[in-house]
């Protein structure tokens, strides 16, 4: 792999960058493989990486129906924060937080990860039990989050609009130092790079139409829009599009698939220095290093594989920003867009082996995968390549529902009364 | 009078001279300019500074899709407005306007140092780079990397203008007004259908503006566009809108148009919004968005003063304004030609008129007319590069022979380069609604192909060309559109007179040397994507045009790639041997141009922003001092403060006076659903996990219901007041849900049962009156009842009279006190809440809040749903099985409680917690811990659910939720807080009371 | 904000609606016989169909009925609107059901 | 935000001219099966109408079309009692629910040449009097409050507004007649 680094460039830079090599081979898909991951965005690309690089499967490759990171890895609003509130969950997002750390470096790529802080208010008596749960919870696993009165929480972001005779009023946040943003297209880029330098080969505009199984019902392989494609061990990472996929395996699993939006603005000198979430009143925001300030809106109400949502949710995700941070007002909205977020019944992800041997699945993000990428990657890797979970995504079963062992974060929010 | 400014002509008003600044130089335009005008005239062209390079940017363009005139606006501190495009900032008397993304100034900017330092910073060099040391990245090299991006500054103030919203209806809906739109207007208004007619600019007429010599039916344009909107303004049915630009379009034909309502405006009206937002259902969409031109691609292309061509039209023509005095044009385009023309009739010189098309094109109208008024023009070359530091000086052109071999170049001098590759149709509505696009060979651009909405491209935005062919256009799509919306309709037909200069063009990158040339091509101009950006993507490998996009920013900046994206695609296309449909097109998104974040807030701010929902008691507790909570929308009263009381003083002394006394608080948030129906005991059945049969008319019970996943959803009292009509409330929050949720089993699970419900929480006003003296002081004010306990025991329920207002009066108590809550029609509630009052003080009656009523029922150990379980939560964790009917086959939520999970002899279950030191209270949210001195991570058993100073025990107590808690009793837990552990002995969590004697006082 | 035909009122804004997830999934008559994995199915599992989708709205801000509408969840274009308790017309039920 | 140096405005008065808080009246939820409804048809004095979206009325009395089981019966508050033992005694052979809802929400009236276009600011629907004509009532919603919208004549329409809402339902009205009087 060409090493980037400050050298390189300037190495380049006399040559008019005319050396740099292509980030990943245009690879045409093999006939097998030892194993296949559908899906091209951070989370499949990160799987693939970690199989080459940690367990030694050289032999595999990445299917994607379109360009890679062109789904959820490119269309969100990439906060990365652990601060969840159950053991199995901080236990999952702390992973890939630590991982964030180094990515850069890892990769070789700059991931451009920015831990800023992530701040969430809490506007109602109800809301600050529920965020000072998660501060105590999130301090016995060793997960860094700590309490802010409203003066602390306008002294860490000075845009954010404490006064006390706006609607919901802030009553204080919680903060995780650690938290941030990175780039969201450089992880997939990043990931790419790197599994190809490994010898992953990267299939871009291959859409998968079926699955292979043989007389005992394991995998044996898929079929694409480019050909079959043998393949002993198949990971299934393709977010809105998994229930489609999983179907062709005959495996229904439940998931439902949702429009998220996101926005920008235009880009404005620096004035957001963190992170601030907003659960109560449903806004996010933060700054790209460009300057946009990006901002996250709900989910629309209905299933949709479209790829947009309604104008009455971003809307709404307006008025909170600005009620927020009333000085944004006359800033302009640059570019809105969808995704489709798969979410399972506890909006908790499913990392598994699946009943037809071979097939894994990695799905039920909803609408907080970005974060997650490196450690989703990382224990699916493992899972995929020892046929077992990691000790971590163990918890993230699909059987989870039907025996009643949810991982439910958003009702342990509860509900205001 | 400048003399760049024609003597006569153009649509501005000599006779109103207006004064601006910009960047604090004092300027005069005139009524009728804009800021890009008026400065033009003024002789100044640079206006801005790039987004990377922070190279020296004049205008591009005449309308929204300029990427580089962006300014900031100044009114005052507050109303500050950046990255506006100053061709879109009508001129007012008094305007500030100031440069941007630049320091110490627009001249001189010490930014510029990153155009000295690209070749290090090519597309995507944050990616390489910025990884060592680590550290560095956060501290160093972020920071400035965010500094030197960004564009304009944000205010540093809330905003105080107003925004409006407005929801409209139309048959038809027309975008934009020029010679089609118009037409399409003129046509469906003419059919009766109704009509709302929106255009971008402050006038309309679109196109038509930029024409001298345009007649429609013999008459000039300008005329003829004055009598259409006479036409159309006196027709009821027709809505007009200048100033307005359709931003989104959004399924099912919803569109959203902003309208710019004051910023043209030196004063600012009082009462009017600065913006609106309009959201339009249209049964039918005529888009005729006109089409943008593309500038063409060489070296050196982004200096000031080189600019399109329409704009130059456009500038002499609207305007009066000569860009320059002495012109090239370049141009792969004929329909540029005519800028040539209308150039020289405001008195500029044309140096040279460069075609850069290959040989054998046939020449259109311009180019003969421009041949026939004996401009020079040299055909078959190309552009090797500009000069001039702050604006254009000279333009290298250098002519290709028959094989394509570049001769030697000619330096010109000039003072303004016209540019144009052709026309792009403006498919970006027709893209957002999910249209499909096609390639038009001819064209050499994208135009709308199968429609997903119901809408109709017309005009140049549908690759139309030629004045009358417009107009025809127009009209059709317009009766088109009134017919499919249910009118009769015909084509009102026009002959429209024009120049008609073809508007096809050369997409992509000029020829060049293969030598590397000195400066660079600018795609993206202000996004500052060169051609070696796009071509050093393809070499790492970027492939898909989104990649190439995302790697290189280029169609990512303000004006979203509207001069720049096909000529992005002909470069890839070029690079890559493919076809430019073959390249495929990114996705075009909302908004067209950026739409101020205000007006999709509009009015929703302070006590707009959710609707404040206050009880009867609200002004009576704030003039009191009562401090107040939001729960939902409902504000409740959290504690009386008297004077010097902090929260805590006031809760002990409010729960001592209901121990004691009595106490007074506002219950009327609580949700109450009527439930009738000879089927209402059934219902409630198999919707609450209790027992209702059993309980007889004039009596109440406590009931839980589960959702059918077995977890605790809501908690209420439910009185039967009939055989068949049940009172059920609810908690505050979830009266919608579980109204909700009671429809849809009745409505689509047992449709057999005969019962209906209404709701009736505001029918209510609800005052609990609970303690000792409870009784005595309703006796002081009812007359018509008994209320000995022999007549009213506990949980009964009956009617009455309470200071003169019909009451339904509850025996029932949240404190375990003898307590009482009077049920009376809403608007009786301030009188009654005050009877009570008054009544009450000869029993020392004190009102208490929302937190003395938590710590009363705490100590009590009644749960509050939401704050002691969570939805993870059984019956039996919450330590409320003892209300299942377990004679029941059925109730919501019954199966999910016998999954194995459910039954796991370490779910966490509602214990009271109590400290070993008694006046250490826990924090709620708290974890507990089974041993002291865990290091992390720590395994942590349970947490604190509800915590507090119980002042009649003298002591803290606490409720929480352990892993087989119950078994615990009596043991000590830990709650390991920053430094140390607490004791913590696990208790029943009943407290107070625990015989519940008191109740029944 | 979509158009959505209630089958009472009309055409009207989504704005009016709340949405009810798939339509006719029936809860089991004697739950007490169905299995976990039954019962996990009735709670949990859902189509999520790409393509047309039978659904169900209320329309909560005005007649408050329960409906169904069959929707193409690619383009979230209705097919048809019906009652609770009614079938879809059989020409439009393809894989929806 | 006490510091910025842009709100001092000179005060508009308020035209309110177009807001009208009729007197209370007697609101009943009247719930039931077709018989019922018809009986209770024969007994209010009203015919409820069985179309949807539609109201009748007789002399002081109306009947709103809520959903197809259900209707909002208005009539003058000191008739209460009477109408509700009249509906209660006649109708107890039909399947039905009668609650009285008359505190639960507060009637405007919205009215004049900027009635339609004050409403269009915060209500989805299309007020034009081809889809809205009138006679027609419907629940729907003005912004994030839930109203019951009756159209009396082309610019006069009855709003039912649950109480709680109704000072944020005329807060937001009044904000956009500010406009009427710039």
């Amino acid at each position: 792999m060409q090493k980037f680094s400050a050298w390189s460039l300037l190495k380049e830079a006399f040559g008019g960058h005319q050396g740099w090599k292509t980030q990943w081979r245009r690879a045409e898909p093999k006939a097998e493989y030892d194993a296949v991951i559908i899906g091209g965005g951070g989370h499949g690309l990160g799987t693939a990486y970690y199989l080459a690089a940690e367990h030694g499967l050289t032999n595999i490759a990445v299917i994607e129906k379109g360009w890679i990171g062109g789904g959820n890895t490119g269309r969100n609003t990439t906060i990365i924060r652990s601060n969840y509130l159950f053991n199995e969950s901080a236990h999952l997002y702390d992973h890939s937080l630590k991982m964030w750390k180094d990515l850069s470096q890892v990769l070789n790529y700059n991931t451009m990860f920015s831990p800023r802080g992530v701040m969430m208010l809490a506007h109602t008596v109800h809301d600050t039990q529920v965020i000072k749960r998660h501060v105590h919870a999130n301090r016995g696993n060793g997960v860094d989050n700590e309490w802010l009165s409203p003066e602390e929480a306008k002294a860490f972001c000075p845009i954010l609009n404490i006064e006390k005779n706006i609607r919901y009023p802030v009553l204080g946040a919680a903060l995780q130092r650690r938290g941030g943003v990175a780039r969201h297209d450089t992880v997939a880029w990043g990931y790419a790079r790197a599994a190809d330098a490994l010898g992953v080969d990267i299939i871009e505009n291959c859409e998968v139409t079926g699955m292979i199984k043989n007389a005992h019902g394991a995998i044996e392989g898929i079929e694409t829009s480019r050909g079959v494609i043998r393949a002993k061990k198949v990971g299934v990472v393709a977010a809105g599009n998994t229930s489609v996929v999983m179907g062709y395996a005959g495996i229904q699993l439940p998931l439902e698939s949702y429009p998220l939006q996101a926005l920008v603005s235009e880009p404005v000198k620096p004035l957001m220095p963190c992170v601030v979430m907003s659960n109560t009143i449903h806004a996010y925001m933060s700054q790209s290093d460009k300057g946009e300030l990006v901002i996250g809106a709900g989910t629309d109400a209905y299933n949709s594989y479209t790829q947009r949502g309604a104008l009455h949710i971003s809307s709404h995700t307006l008025e909170s920003i600005c009620e927020l941070f009333p000085m944004v007002r006359r800033l302009k909205m640059l570019r809105n867009w969808g995704g489709i977020v798969d979410t399972t019944p506890d909006r908790s992800p499913i990392i598994a082996k699946t009943p037809v041997k071979g097939l894994y699945v990695n799905c039920g993000w909803g609408t907080g995968g970005f974060k997650a990428t490196p450690g989703s990657a990382h224990v699916f890797a493992h899972t995929i390549a020892h046929d077992e979970p990691h000790p971590i995504n163990a918890p993230f079963t699909v059987e989870r529902f039907e025996e009643g062992n949810l991982i439910d974060e958003a009702a342990a929010a509860a509900v205001a009364h | 009078m400048s003399a760049l400014r024609s003597p006569k002509g153009g649509r501005i008003d000599r006779a109103r001279p207006l004064q601006f600044t910009f960047d604090g130089k004092a300027y005069v335009g005139f009524v009728g300019d804009t800021l890009a005008s008026a400065l033009l005239a003024n002789g100044v062209h640079l206006m801005g500074r790039s987004f990377k390079y922070h190279r020296p940017r004049g205008l591009l363009g005449a309308g929204s899709e300029e990427p580089n005139a962006l300014v900031t606006v100044i009114r005052d501190t507050a109303r500050r407005t950046p990255n506006l495009r100053a061709t879109q900032i009508e001129l007012y008397e008094g305007l500030v306007a100031q440069s941007q993304n630049r320091w110490p100034s627009l001249q001189f900017d010490m930014g510029a140092i990153a155009n000295w330092l690209s070749p290090l910073l090519p597309a995507g060099f944050y990616n390489k780079t910025f990884m060592w040391p680590r550290a560095a990245w956060h501290a160093l090299y972020e920071p400035n990397i965010r500094a030197a991006a960004g564009l304009g500054t944000a205010p540093s103030l809330p905003d105080p203008d107003h925004y409006a919203q407005r929801f409209a209806h139309c048959d038809v809906l027309v975008i934009g007004s020029g010679p089609a739109g118009l037409a399409a207007a003129k046509t469906a208004a003419a059919s009766g259908a109704r009509v709302i007619l929106c255009e971008e600019q402050s006038e309309f007429g679109g196109s038509l503006l930029d024409d001298r010599n345009a007649t429609v039916n013999g008459q000039a344009a300008s005329a003829w566009i004055t009598d259409t909107l006479a036409v159309l303004g006196k027709n009821p049915r027709v809505r007009l809108l200048t100033r307005t630009t359709a931003f989104g379009y959004f399924p099912h034909n919803l569109i959203g148009l902003a309208e710019r309502v004051t910023d043209h405006l030196a004063e600012l009206p009082d009462g009017k919004p600065r913006e609106r937002l309009w959201q339009v259902r249209a049964r039918e969409v005529v888009i005729a968005a006109g089409a943008i031109e593309r500038p063409l691609v060489f070296p050196g292309n982004d200096r000031p003063g080189v600019m399109l061509a329409s704009a130059a039209r456009t500038y002499a023509n609207r305007y009066g304004v000569a860009v320059g005095r002495r012109a090239v044009l370049v141009t792969g385009c004929d329909a540029a030609y005519e800028a040539a023309l209308d150039l020289v009739a405001v008195g500029a010189h044309i140096e040279l008129i460069v075609d850069v098309r290959p040989k054998g094109y046939t020449p259109g109208p311009a180019e003969k007319a421009a041949r026939a008024a004996g401009l020079k023009i040299q055909e078959q070359s190309t552009v090797l590069g500009t000069e001039g530091t702050l604006r254009v000086s000279r333009i290298k052109i250098a002519a290709i022979d028959s094989n394509g071999v570049i001769g030697a170049s000619r330096s010109h001098a000039c003072d303004v380069v016209l540019m144009s590759g052709g026309y792009t149709p403006s498919v970006h509505l027709h893209s957002q609604s999910r249209g499909k696009l096609v390639f038009d060979d001819a064209l050499g651009a994208f135009i709308p192909g199968k429609t997903a909405e119901h809408s109709h491209s017309t005009g140049a935005a549908h690759g139309v060309q030629g004045l009358t062919a417009l107009l025809r256009d127009g009209a059709t799509a317009g009766a088109g559109a009134a017919t499919a919306a249910g009118h009769v309709a015909t084509p009102i037909m026009h002959t429209g007179v024009a120049l008609d200069g073809n508007m096809a063009g050369v997409p992509g990158v000029l020829p060049q040397a293969t030598s590397l040339p000195p400066t660079k091509a600018f795609i993206d101009f202000q996004n500052d994507v060169t051609t070696r950006d796009l071509a050093l993507a393809q070499r790492e490998g970027f492939e898909s045009v989104e990649h190439i996009k995302r790697y290189t920013t280029t169609g990512m900046a303000t004006d979203q790639g509207k001069t720049s994206n096909l000529n992005a695609l002909a470069f890839i296309a070029g690079q890559s041997n493919r076809r430019i449909p073959d390249v495929g097109v990114t996705t075009f998104r909302m908004p067209y141009t950026p739409t101020t974040f205000g007006i999709f807030a509009g009015h929703a701010r302070g006590d707009l922003f959710d609707p404040v929902r206050k009880t009867p008691s609200h002004d009576w507790a704030l003039a009191r001092g009562g401090v107040f909570e939001d729960v939902g929308m409902w504000k409740r009263t959290r504690y009386f403060p008297q004077a010097g009381e902090d929260m805590r003083a006031a809760m002990d002394r409010e729960c001592l006076a209901v121990r004691n006394q009595v106490g007074m608080f506002d219950a009327s948030t609580l949700g109450k659903i009527e439930v009738v129906g000879k089927d209402a005991a059934e219902f409630l059945n198999r919707f609450y996990i209790n027992n209702w049969s059993t309980l007889g008319v004039g009596r109440s019970r406590y009931g839980i219901l589960l959702r059918d996943d077995g977890f605790v959803y809501d908690d209420g009292v439910v009185a039967r007041l009939a055989e068949d009509r049940f009172h059920v409330t609810t908690t505050t929050g979830g009266a919608a849900r579980v109204f909700a949720m009671m429809e849809d089993y009745l409505q689509t699970e047992w449709t057999e049962l005969s019962v209906w419900i209404t709701s009736t929480t505001e029918q209510w006003a609800v005052v609990a009156v609970q303690g000792p003296r409870s009784r005595d002081v309703l006796k002081s004010l009812v007359s018509d009842m008994d209320l000995s306990p022999e007549a009213m025991p506990h949980m009964s329920v009956a009617h009455g009279h309470i200071a003169g207002a019909p009451m339904m009066l509850f025996r029932v108590s949240f404190s375990g006190e003898l307590g009482f809550e009077v049920n009376v029609p809403a608007r009786h509630g301030t009188a009654v809440w005050e009877a009570i009052y008054h009544a009450g003080q000869a029993f020392g009656i004190t009102p208490y809040g929302t937190e003395a009523m938590h710590v009363l029922r705490a100590e009590k150990g009644y749960i509050i749903v939401g704050q002691d379980t969570d939805g993870t939560m059984t019956p039996d964790d919450a330590a409320v099985a003892w209300a299942i009917g377990k004679a029941k086959p059925d109730y919501v939520g019954k199966r999910a409680l016998e999954r194995p999970a459910m039954k796991r002899l370490d779910r966490k279950q509602l214990v009271g917690l109590l400290t070993v030191d008694p006046q250490t209270i826990l924090e709620e949210g708290a974890q507990i811990i089974a041993s002291a001195g865990q290091t992390v991570p720590m395994t942590m058993i349970g947490h604190v659910t509800s915590s507090y100073y119980s002042a009649s025990l003298k002591r803290s107590i606490a409720l929480g939720v352990i892993a087989g808690g119950r078994g615990l009793v009596g043991q000590t837990i830990y709650v390991p807080m920053p430094g140390r552990d607490i004791a913590v002995i696990v208790s029943s969590p009943v407290f107070y009371d625990p015989k519940g004697e008191r109740i029944n006082g | 904000m979509l158009v959505i035909h209630c089958p009472y009122c009309g055409d009207r804004p989504e704005l009016e609606f709340s949405h009810g997830g798939q339509a006719h999934v029936i809860r089991p008559k004697d739950p007490s016989q169905a299995t976990d994995a039954q019962w996990a199915e009735f709670l949990y599992l859902r189509k999520n169909t790409r393509g047309l989708f039978a659904e169900r709205w209320r329309h909560v801000r005005g007649c408050g009925r329960f409906f169904n509408a069959i929707r193409d969840t690619t383009t979230d274009q209705f097919v048809v609107t019906y009652r609770a308790g009614e079938q879809p017309p059989a020409s439009v039920v393809g894989g929806a059901l | 935000m006490a510091s910025h140096t842009a709100t001092a405005k000179p005060t508009i008065v308020l035209d309110m001219s177009w807001l009208e808080s009729p007197a209370h009246t007697t609101r009943l939820s009247f719930r039931g099966t077709p018989a019922a409804i018809a009986a209770a048809s024969s007994v209010f004095g009203v015919p409820l109408p069985t179309s949807a979206c539609r109201s009748a009325t007789v002399g002081s009395r109306s009947a709103l079309w809520q959903g197809p089981d259900e209707y909002l019966l208005i009539a003058p508050e000191s008739e209460r009692t009477l109408i509700i033992q009249a509906l209660t005694n006649e109708l107890s052979a039909h399947a039905h629910s009668l609650v009285d809802v008359s505190h639960r929400q507060n009637g405007l009236i919205v009215k004049g040449p900027h009635a339609v276009w004050l409403l269009e600011s915060g209500c989805p629907l299309d007020l034009d009097l081809s889809q809205f004509p009138i006679g027609m009532c419907t629940r729907t919603l003005f912004e994030k409050s839930e109203i019951t919208l009756w159209r009396l004549a082309p610019d006069i329409f009855h709003l039912e507004v649950w109480r709680s809402f109704t000072e944020y339902v005329i807060a937001l009205l009044s904000e956009t007649a500010r406009e009427l009087a710039a």
